[in-house]
């Protein structure tokens, strides 16, 4: 793609861009500001560019709160979960979409789709009654399950685009050269989509670890960090709070600056 | 080595028919090209013989045996893929020794074919190479190695050079009939392209909307077309025709006077480079004039119709300007106005 | 794409085809027997295909309840805004992105995304205070601001995919017959556009109707439906949380039907 | 009407240089082919002389006055895009109507002018479809239409016939010449097809990595290339390389002898069609023998280089048959083989 702004143009083009660049890391940086600025920071205004008295302090505090360890872990089960059950199930489905031309294919996106319109939080509670009568209540694995079904419709449509776009002809050439169908999504469709996969599986892990609805409503005691954090925090001073979001931001972030360009592959957005 | 019989093939996609009933044999060590405009079958008909497309009825038989309910993998054939289909995730080497590995071959027998394949297609120096740091022709020679790696009886093609450039294209079609005739592999070769067809094939089917219209030599197929489509759609410029009156077998044009079939109406086929300037005969109006190096090409009207003439370079008429020409009477085709067909009466 | 699966395989692929649809279905009408099944069918197992006793009272209860109509309305000012500055705000961004080779365009894509990484129930906390300072808190609009921030990332980046699909070319020849940068942007590519843009819109409005969290935190008496539904139900009878869960469901649901084509080919996918 | 001059334009994206230092002029009603491979920079001089690209350094004059600045719009011209660029939401009529409402044109002299066109193009049938519902050899035309409408000084295209198949092309090449030469327009066109460009020009330009080879007439081009690039691009089969020793003015080739420039070592051009079978003379030896219909087009070795021959249809050698040609004495071309330059001296 050429690009060829006029100098007018170009002006209104970088303020827009500038805008939307703070957007996103301003408040990246009022949170970090915030956890690690101490108290005093939070109520001044405007804020200094950086922090004299900074601490880890607040960051520190909020590490030895009670059963936050336990809580990651909780958290980190209950997203491996949802991980694997998202690629398990989305992985032959996607599969099916992308290859299959059957009667019904449209209505069957459109049903994966509605699974977005479902008011989660909503769903949750009569939900309960369900995960009580199965023993899945105040577990990590109930928590994974339900997160699932959020991650779930994306895996699906991730993965069929994945596979939409390795041409038939490959499949084609592994059956000719002494394939079976079998073999020839092992040696040669999977490798192609693998990387793909991997960013799909770490979005559904990241869908898992921010989810809090459904999580608080699910658990009781055994909470995932998000959830727990948010019972927790609700009564913390405001730094503390701050440190929380920061430290819950950071492996999202960092998942998804390792998986970066697949991950626009998955929203069909070629990187240049 | 096996000859191919395509034994009342039809294929439709629901409503659409895509092939109806195709029949036609090909012998031990052939090469026939499938030739026709996109949307006629011909793909459809290479991929039914490889068991990528079920045909809807009929049975394709490869060396004898009726492979119509077998995989591709249990067909005993090899494939070359319009886009090369060159995995992107194995090297050149693993991808030549694909199908010998798949095949179960020994580390000896690997070794030895895939370097026998890559010193026949001169791709040597990038067998550890991604096909990603190949070039389009290189990743085609990829393709075609890959193919006759495996030596296979029946070796299938897909128009494989239609995504290289014009003179790549001239090179490998010369360099494919060198290597295929010393290997003497059966080969079905689907193109749009007649040249490519003319220039590659021993015989050559032309389809047309699922029906095949003639099978011949390139020789037979251009000299003598069974149908008004055939005559049209090879050769380049393409056939003339011209929708004349006939008399007591004869047909009076301008000045000129030619025997043809006892019919009221009768249309003449003939070549372009088959009309020769001369003092009198068929008046031609040039409205456009070509120079195309090696030839001049006039496009104009003649009886009111559109007439194609391939005359010699150095002929550079104006637009408007009138001449005569006359048909070398041995290259003159004539067929039937309603059906199209050739009238074989005249050719007796 | 040619389809030729073998007999086995086919049975496979249509028992999965089957577990699919059940899989987003089955909640559905589960939900709706709920809501119209009356108190009584609720624990009952296994559950009758079609309730003989059925009743609206439920739904009807449901409506009687106190202030779902003024919630209602503040859900649709919330969703209303969310949806004009989802679009406001991301087609031009997504033009920008779509359109311009500038350094940085990968990193740019990149923060639109890690927003998708903010836990937004933990950050809700923090930005209360904000949004007391400025004014917003307790009203729609603040909620709408706030769900503005959820949808835009989706507004962006399906908004250059849209504009990535259409061919630079039309532009090129909007310019060459005449037109300016501008007149050729509302001449050509913004009609092309436009269907895609109202599914984004659409989608936006789900979204913010949907969310129940920040709307939860950010009000105290002005609540969205959602919200409200949520504080009230909690205490309701378990056939009254069903009916709330499906009338919550009924206008996204019908939204997307309204939208499906272009719901598609937001996501990549081609409908056949 | 207007004439073009391109004076001194340079183009580089980033350290990519693809147009260094080109300078031409188009006089008043030419038509100009820009012809070369993909990446030669033909497509990217073209979109700077219609705005569309930032030339790096140079000017552009239409009609002589300097648009090196202007935006598309303000420098009164017209363009066919490749991928024809019809607006899919607009009706056929709408779209030949486009430039005309844009540039504020009354309700009759648009009507006149969509007329005047859509008869030209005939598209009259198809003004109230729109483009989705055409074909693309439809939607063509309404392309050219749409820039014709506008009664442009300046007409560009870029490689319009590129999505068509070969028989449609070969039509339109003929009508579009036709429609060009009584519309007098000067019109500047994109091809990598050698043919077109021949059937086409009043002159073509041979680009070749962001350089000007050549500019001439489509005979002189044939006949003359002033380099080894423009032999083997213009002509098909290309042009045939031999490198010999030369001694005293003379060269010996096998049988043959013939007055060579004076150098130690120079190369022979001569094109396919131009070498003729003989008694005696150069020793060729057939590798591959491809019936074209009209011709055969052999290739195989000569002096140890590869030489391609078109000989009459009615030769079929077998692979491995030596035969004897000689050169028609004024058909060669001298080169040097250092530059691949012309020898002048020879030339004089």
């Amino acid at each position: 793609m050429s690009a060829r702004p006029g100098t007018g143009r170009r002006t209104l083009f970088l303020c827009g861009l500038g805008a939307l660049c703070a957007w996103t890391l301003v408040p990246i940086y009022l949170i970090a500001l915030g956890a690690i600025g101490g108290p005093g920071l939070i109520s001044r205004w405007p804020k200094p560019f950086w922090p004299e008295g900074s601490s880890l302090a607040a960051l520190r505090y909020f590490l030895d709160i009670a059963g936050v360890w336990s809580a990651t872990l909780y958290s980190v089960e209950a997203a491996v979960l949802c991980m694997a059950l998202s690629i398990l199930l989305g992985i032959p489905a996607g599969y099916a979409l992308a290859r299959f031309a059957f009667r019904g294919a449209v209505a069957f996106r459109l049903m994966v789709l509605m699974t977005r319109a479902f008011p989660v939080a909503i769903l949750a509670l009569p939900l309960t009654v369900g995960f009580i009568r199965l023993g899945l209540y105040d577990s990590p694995v109930g928590v994974g399950v339900m997160h699932t079904t959020l991650a779930l419709p994306f895996a699906v449509l991730v993965s069929a685009s994945l596979f939409q776009a390795i041409p038939h002809e490959f499949e084609e050439a592994a059956w000719v050269f002494g394939c079976s169908r079998v073999t020839a999504f092992l040696r040669v469709v999977l490798p192609l989509a693998l990387p793909g996969i991997a960013a799909t599986a770490i979005f559904a892990f990241v869908i898992s670890w921010n989810e809090v609805f459904a999580a608080s409503v699910l658990t009781v005691r055994h909470r995932t960090l998000t959830a727990y954090l948010l019972s927790v925090l609700a009564e913390s001073p405001l730094h503390v709070q701050f440190a929380g979001g920061f430290l819950l931001i950071v492996p999202s972030v960092l998942f998804i600056f390792l998986v970066r360009r697949h991950l626009f592959a998955m929203w069909g957005i070629a990187s240049k | 080595m096996a000859d191919i019989v395509i034994d009342g093939i039809r294929k439709a996609f629901g409503p659409v028919v895509a092939l109806e009933s195709v029949s036609l044999r090909i012998a031990d060590g052939e090469f026939l090209a499938l030739l026709g405009p996109s949307g006629c079958g011909k793909t459809t008909l290479l991929r039914i013989i490889a068991g990528l497309e079920t045909q809807t009825e009929g049975r394709v038989l490869i060396g004898g045996r009726d492979v119509s309910d077998l995989p591709p993998r249990k067909r005993g054939l090899a494939m070359v893929f319009q886009n090369y289909a060159v995995f992107p995730h194995l090297t050149v080497r693993e991808n030549v020794a694909f199908g010998l590995r798949m095949a179960g071959a020994d580390a000896v027998r690997v070794d030895r074919q895939v370097a026998r394949a890559a010193e026949l297609l001169h791709i040597e120096p990038y067998l550890t190479r991604y096909p990603a740091q190949l070039s389009g022709g290189q990743r085609q020679r990829v393709a075609v190695a890959r193919a006759l790696a495996v030596e296979p009886a029946v070796l299938l093609m897909d128009e494989p050079l239609s995504n290289l450039d014009a003179l790549l294209r001239l090179e490998m079609r010369a360099e494919l009939k060198g290597v295929l005739q010393s290997a003497g592999t059966t080969t079905v070769y689907v193109t749009h392209d007649q040249t490519e067809a003319m220039g590659l094939a021993d015989r050559i089917a032309v389809l047309h909307s699922g029906r095949i219209e003639q099978i011949d030599t390139p020789a037979a197929l251009y000299r003598h077309p069974r149908t008004r489509f055939v005559g049209g759609f090879v050769g380049s410029p393409p056939m003339n025709f011209l929708t004349v009156q006939t008399a007591s077998g004869q047909t009076m044009l301008d000045g000129l006077t030619l025997a043809a079939p006892g019919r009221e109406r009768v249309v003449l086929g003939v070549r372009p480079e088959d009309l020769e300037p001369a003092e009198s005969g068929l008046a031609f109006t040039v409205r456009v004039a070509e120079p195309m190096g090696s030839h001049t090409l006039l496009t104009g009207e003649a009886l009111g119709q559109p007439v194609r003439i391939v005359a010699p370079s150095d002929w550079r008429p104006a637009p408007g300007e009138r001449m005569f020409v006359r048909p070398r009477p041995d290259r003159i085709v004539w067929l039937d106005p309603e059906t199209g067909a050739a009238l074989e009466e005249h050719l007796a």
